[in-house]
């Protein structure tokens, strides 16, 4: 600490609960049954996921479900350095993914457990690897693997 | 990680899937000059020492570069001294997690707003006693110091009424 | 010259204590619904959204973008303010200046908190300075404990006094079917039975934890005459502040500098010289017990030492000269970011004649308050005018 | 929209004066309340303004950043707010300029100051900025600003079909721009490969394609007609304002900006300007990621992704050229959170009133200022600003 400016070292420490809502609590219950739905408006194509009760667009309940086959497309990649987060497995990286999972018309983000991030191309073809154990939530998906 | 919410209050029913979060950040908060020199003072003297403002002459703790009333910048550093009069005071018993521990802080705890003697504004401390029928506006307090000081305002540990 | 400006339409949820069947985006979908309903708009009438939330409750940072789709925000201008317990009459107030100023014609204003998914006492310990007050603070309880304390000895209000201002909350709020607290049979003996929280100031003396949330249409004046009968009208806005730490304001609840600037501001701007006998109600931002009886003096509804005659005397009850709280005020519901939005709301709902059973007959002209931080006020006049 | 919201008319708001701190890497002498008194003291000194004339103040802040619940509380006696209004905004401090223009076009104040502060050093950007994200599906992962803007970069490089050297050619015009601002936090004559060697921070997002982190502070005087008037030193007058939100960062195309090319579209319409490239003589662009810069260019309708590559590569967006782009150095060169957008009004009122000393645009009569906060730019604002003289279309 230098005399002529203090540095005062503090922590702000707060647990949070958050409610799904019906919804979102459709969607994280079924990740843990290994199933992944989206929802939409009646009558509409668009689909989101995670889903949406109520689509601010056409302000209707979205109460149309549909379960998604579980691939998609890579709609980009972000590659974390060495020494950022924990490394799973001996010379895996750790892969941010969006992608754009079939018969869904947003992203969902999850991860890459890959030595070779330089396989990973942006409209690549991905599939889901989930966990074999999974309790409602998004960690019931390990992540994203290349198809 | 999602998961059920482990201790639902008693007697309500179960709230369902919550997903829980920790916020937590660690902060390192610039003093700045006045409290700096103020916290100083209080360290390596033990006295505590506020700023005056040169047009309406009242003296501010916390130390600051602006009088609000007057919109003017304050001026001299004055000493005031470590009694004062306690202007608000409570003795708290409702337990709430502490965000600077993220425990709960322990309960029964009493604080007030004190004007030291020769300042215009009050303090925040800590009141020795936890008694409420004890305690009262008006009544004088004294600070009670450390034996070491660190240079926080916690260098004095708590007010003691004085009789 | 600005633009006339009146609120068109309002809409709450019910407030409660767990609103554990919707998530922060869905409940402020059900207030903006109840909004846009009560106008007969659609979202596609709306120019702008002003938002108003406190981050560090829900520990999330702009939930307004992550929310969007919840209040059709798509494609349209939209700011959040984040100003403490105002923030609810920030809000309003900035769309009201957005609206006056000509830029924008109908805005949305919503105010939302879900306080049951954080920890309220402990975000509000962070509003201490890390280094002159956060040790020391305990949430709105132990700050406004202090307060009364210093009121309590300058005016000589009693435990009493208190206790009826609390009865008279939560029956009013029995008249309320947004409101969190209802408690119908509620006695001065049970407040007085009630355990201190912190000394003064009793459980059944301080607000609830509520979730969530309140919208506003406001419309520029041809828009407004033709979207609701009877718009409130806005009459005069106000902020006022306070120094920037908790010891500053001398004499704390019992001298209430900002409530008194800013309340004599809006009065002048609408000539009003004798608040009791000018206005025909008050929804005002009172946190504790004391802290309504403290802004009786400080609004100027009694002299300094008086307000537990008023009280005592039922003036500000629903059958006295001026009712303060109809809805039951802040003591039967606080969703933090909603709460002086509601202030706002009810005393729209009030002008507009649309108070179903809490209305006061014939109100012309309301007042409403919001506080917050270490001491701040914002006060509206409203009018049919 | 049923209409589209526009000024009534050019010079109705002035920019009196506008003044930043220097922007370092930690500010370890001073508060935030300091850094804002020192922006205000210098902004009033420069104006002949007196702090007790100011009875309204809107702020710009983060409570996160702050590490305080309301944390504009700290600032009402710096900025003159004791018994007047102040009002502040969680959010890009350029959505502040709007409400103080707001207050002003009502006639409610003739002054209005407004203030955006932000001291990044104090806090952690990965524990702060991960409160953005949804707290079912993301926050549980690790997500954070860095992160979705390296998607979003790897987004726009793919779909524009950029190169990473393109994003480097960003980085080297701003980085050279900023050695020509005394206030840059980060500057420096850098070559490609160099910028292309910088640390990866989250491929492919690297130290010298990113903003660093930052403290700083801004202030702007903003005044009626009757104020500006005043015989002082020369104003700038808000010619227009337009604002829009976009879908949150997962469910729209992260390589475009519909927010700001709405945002843009009600500015230009209010100003009449419809021919950007030839109207415009210097605009400052809040991109604290290098891959921004280019697509808001192409929202701004600068040219696609290509076109926009050219435009840089041919130097029109260098200072001298054509349409110079950040003459500042801009938000990646170092501006903090919620203080970059009000930075780049600053900024093109120095090159409107012909204050920008080394990094003057010659001949600057008309600037763009833009502003943006969100999780990948989700919410987007754009101001026109047009120098003294105002001329009426």
């Amino acid at each position: 600490m230098s005399e002529s400016h203090w540095i005062v070292k503090q922590k702000i420490e707060i647990p949070f609960h958050y409610t799904p809502g019906p919804a979102l609590l459709r969607f994280l219950e079924g990740l843990r049954d290994g199933k992944i739905f989206a929802s939409g408006v009646r009558g509409e194509s668009r689909k989101t996921v995670p889903p949406l009760s109520f689509c601010g667009r056409s302000w209707k309940p979205a109460d149309d479900w549909t379960e998604l086959p579980g691939t998609g497309t890579l709609e980009s990649f972000a590659v974390v350095p060495h020494g950022m987060a924990e490394l799973p497995q001996e010379g895996e990286r750790i892969v941010f993914g969006l992608v754009k999972l079939d018969g869904a018309d947003t992203c969902l983000a999850h991860l890459f457990h890959t030595k070779e991030p330089g396989k990973l191309k942006v409209g690549a073809k991905v599939r889901v690897r989930w966990h074999a154990e999974r309790s409602p939530g998004i960690q019931a998906i390990a992540g994203f693997d290349l198809l | 990680m999602s998961e059920k919410t482990k201790n639902p209050p008693a007697g309500k029913k179960d709230e369902g899937l919550r997903v829980p979060w920790l916020l937590s950040v660690e902060y390192q908060y610039a003093a700045g000059q006045f409290a700096t020199r103020f916290f100083q003072e209080l360290r390596d003297n033990g006295r505590i020492w506020g700023v005056r403002c040169p047009g309406c002459q009242r003296v501010y703790i916390p130390p600051r570069p602006v009088c609000g009333i007057c919109a003017g910048k304050t001026g001299e550093w004055v000493e005031v001294g470590d009694e004062g009069v306690i202007v608000g005071c409570t003795v708290v018993n409702v337990p709430f997690i502490d965000p600077m521990t993220g425990e709960q802080r322990p309960v029964p705890y009493g604080f007030a707003i004190i004007r030291l003697d020769g300042a215009s504004t009050a303090l925040y401390h800590f009141l020795e006693e936890t008694d409420p029928k004890k305690l009262g506006v008006g009544k004088r307090v004294k600070a009670v110091f450390r034996p070491e000081r660190k240079g926080t305002l916690l260098d004095i540990k708590h007010f003691r009424l004085l009789d | 010259m600005p633009h006339k400006v009146g609120i068109v339409a309002t809409g709450q949820t019910k407030h409660t204590a767990k609103r554990t069947d919707i998530n922060l985006r869905e409940l402020i979908t059900e207030a903006v619904t109840r909004a846009l309903d009560d106008a007969g708009l659609r979202m596609s009438d709306i120019d702008a959204v002003m938002l108003g939330n406190m981050e560090p409750f829900e520990g999330f940072m702009l939930p307004e973008l992550w929310s969007v789709e919840g209040w059709g925000g798509l494609g349209k201008p939209a700011m959040k303010f984040n100003t403490g317990g105002t923030v609810g009459t920030s809000t309003a107030i900035a769309a009201y200046y957005f609206a006056a100023s000509g830029i924008y014609d109908t805005i949305l204003a919503v105010g939302f908190e879900k306080q049951s998914e954080g920890h309220t006492q402990t975000a509000i310990t962070t509003v201490g300075d890390p280094l002159w007050e956060r040790t020391m603070m305990a949430g709105a309880i132990g700050n406004f404990a202090v307060m009364a304390s210093t009121y309590v000895h300058e005016s000589g209000v009693t435990e009493e006094h208190a206790a009826k201002i609390a009865v008279k909350s939560r029956r009013n709020a029995c008249n309320n079917e947004y409101a969190h607290l209802q408690m119908p049979n509620l006695t001065v003996e049970e407040v007085l039975a009630s355990p201190y929280l912190a000394y003064p100031v009793r459980r059944l003396d301080f607000c609830p934890q509520s979730d969530g949330a309140c919208a506003l249409v406001l419309a520029t004046e041809a828009k407004a005459k033709k979207l609701a009968p009877q718009p409130a009208w806005i009459k005069a806005v106000a902020t006022a502040h306070e120094q920037q730490y908790m010891g500053d304001s001398p004499r704390r609840l019992a001298d209430m500098r900002s409530q008194r600037a800013a309340s004599q501001r809006v009065y002048k701007a609408c000539g009003i010289s004798d608040p009791v006998r000018d206005l025909d109600v008050a929804e005002i931002y009172e946190v504790a017990t004391y802290a309504e009886l403290a802004m009786y003096e400080n609004l100027g509804f009694c002299a300094p030492g008086q307000s537990g005659k008023l009280i005592d005397h039922g003036v500000t009850t629903m059958s006295g000269q001026l009712p303060v709280n109809p809805s039951g005020g802040v003591l039967a519901t606080n969703c933090i970011g909603a709460t002086a939005m509601i202030r706002v709301a009810e005393a729209a709902l009030q002008i507009m004649g649309k108070a179903g059973k809490r209305q006061v007959p014939g109100a012309k002209l309301a007042l409403a308050t919001g506080y917050g931080g270490n001491a701040w006020t914002d006060a509206l006049i409203l009018g049919r005018e | 929209m049923d209409r589209e919201v526009t000024l009534p008319a050019p010079e109705q708001v002035a920019i009196l004066g506008a003044v930043q701190t220097r922007y370092e890497a930690g500010k370890p002498h001073q508060t935030y309340n300091e850094l804002v008194h020192e922006v205000v003291d210098q902004l009033l000194a420069e104006t002949g303004v007196a702090l007790r004339e100011i009875q309204s103040i809107v702020s710009a802040s983060q409570d996160f950043f702050d590490g305080r619940t309301i944390s504009g509380m700290a600032i009402n006696e710096v900025a003159g707010g004791y018994l007047n209004s102040e009002s502040k905004i969680a959010g890009d401090g350029i959505q502040a300029l709007l409400y103080g223009a707001a207050r002003i076009l009502a006639g409610a104040y003739d002054l209005t100051l407004v203030v955006a502060h932000c001291k990044e050093s104090e806090g952690q950007f990965h524990q702060i900025t991960s409160t953005m994200f949804d707290p079912y599906v993301e926050r549980p992962l690790g997500l954070d600003e860095h992160i979705a803007a390296a998607l979003q970069a790897r987004r726009f490089l793919s779909v524009a079909g950029a190169a990473e050297a393109d994003l480097a050619a960003v980085s080297r015009k701003n980085h050279r721009h900023a050695m020509k601002n005394p206030l840059a936090r980060r500057s420096g004559d850098f070559s490609i490969e160099h910028i292309l060697a910088s640390a990866e921070i989250v491929s492919p997002l690297r130290d010298l394609l990113a903003g660093p982190i930052t403290d700083g502070a801004c202030a702007i005087l903003l005044g009626s007609p009757e104020r500006a008037r005043a015989p002082r030193r020369p104003v700038s007058w808000i010619a227009g304002m337009g604002s829009s939100t976009d879908a949150y960062w997962t469910d729209r195309e992260l390589a475009a900006s519909a927010a700001l090319a709405q945002a843009a579209e009600r500015a230009f319409a209010a100003a009449g300007i419809r021919k950007p490239l030839d109207d415009l003589h210097v605009v400052e662009l809040s991109a604290r990621y290098a891959h921004e810069e280019l697509l808001y260019l192409d929202a701004l309708g600068f040219g696609n992704g290509a076109a926009a590559k050219a435009r840089l590569a041919a130097g029109d967006f260098d200072l001298g050229g054509k349409l110079p782009v950040n003459p500042s150095g801009g938000a990646l060169t170092g501006n903090p959170t919620c203080v970059a957008g009000l930075a780049r009004v600053a900024e093109i009122h120095l090159q409107l009133t012909a204050a920008a000393g080394q990094r003057q645009v010659k001949d600057a009569r008309t600037g763009l200022a833009h502003g943006t906060s969100g999780i990948c730019g989700q919410s987007q604002t754009v101001v026109i600003l047009r120098g003294d003289a105002p001329q009426r279309p």
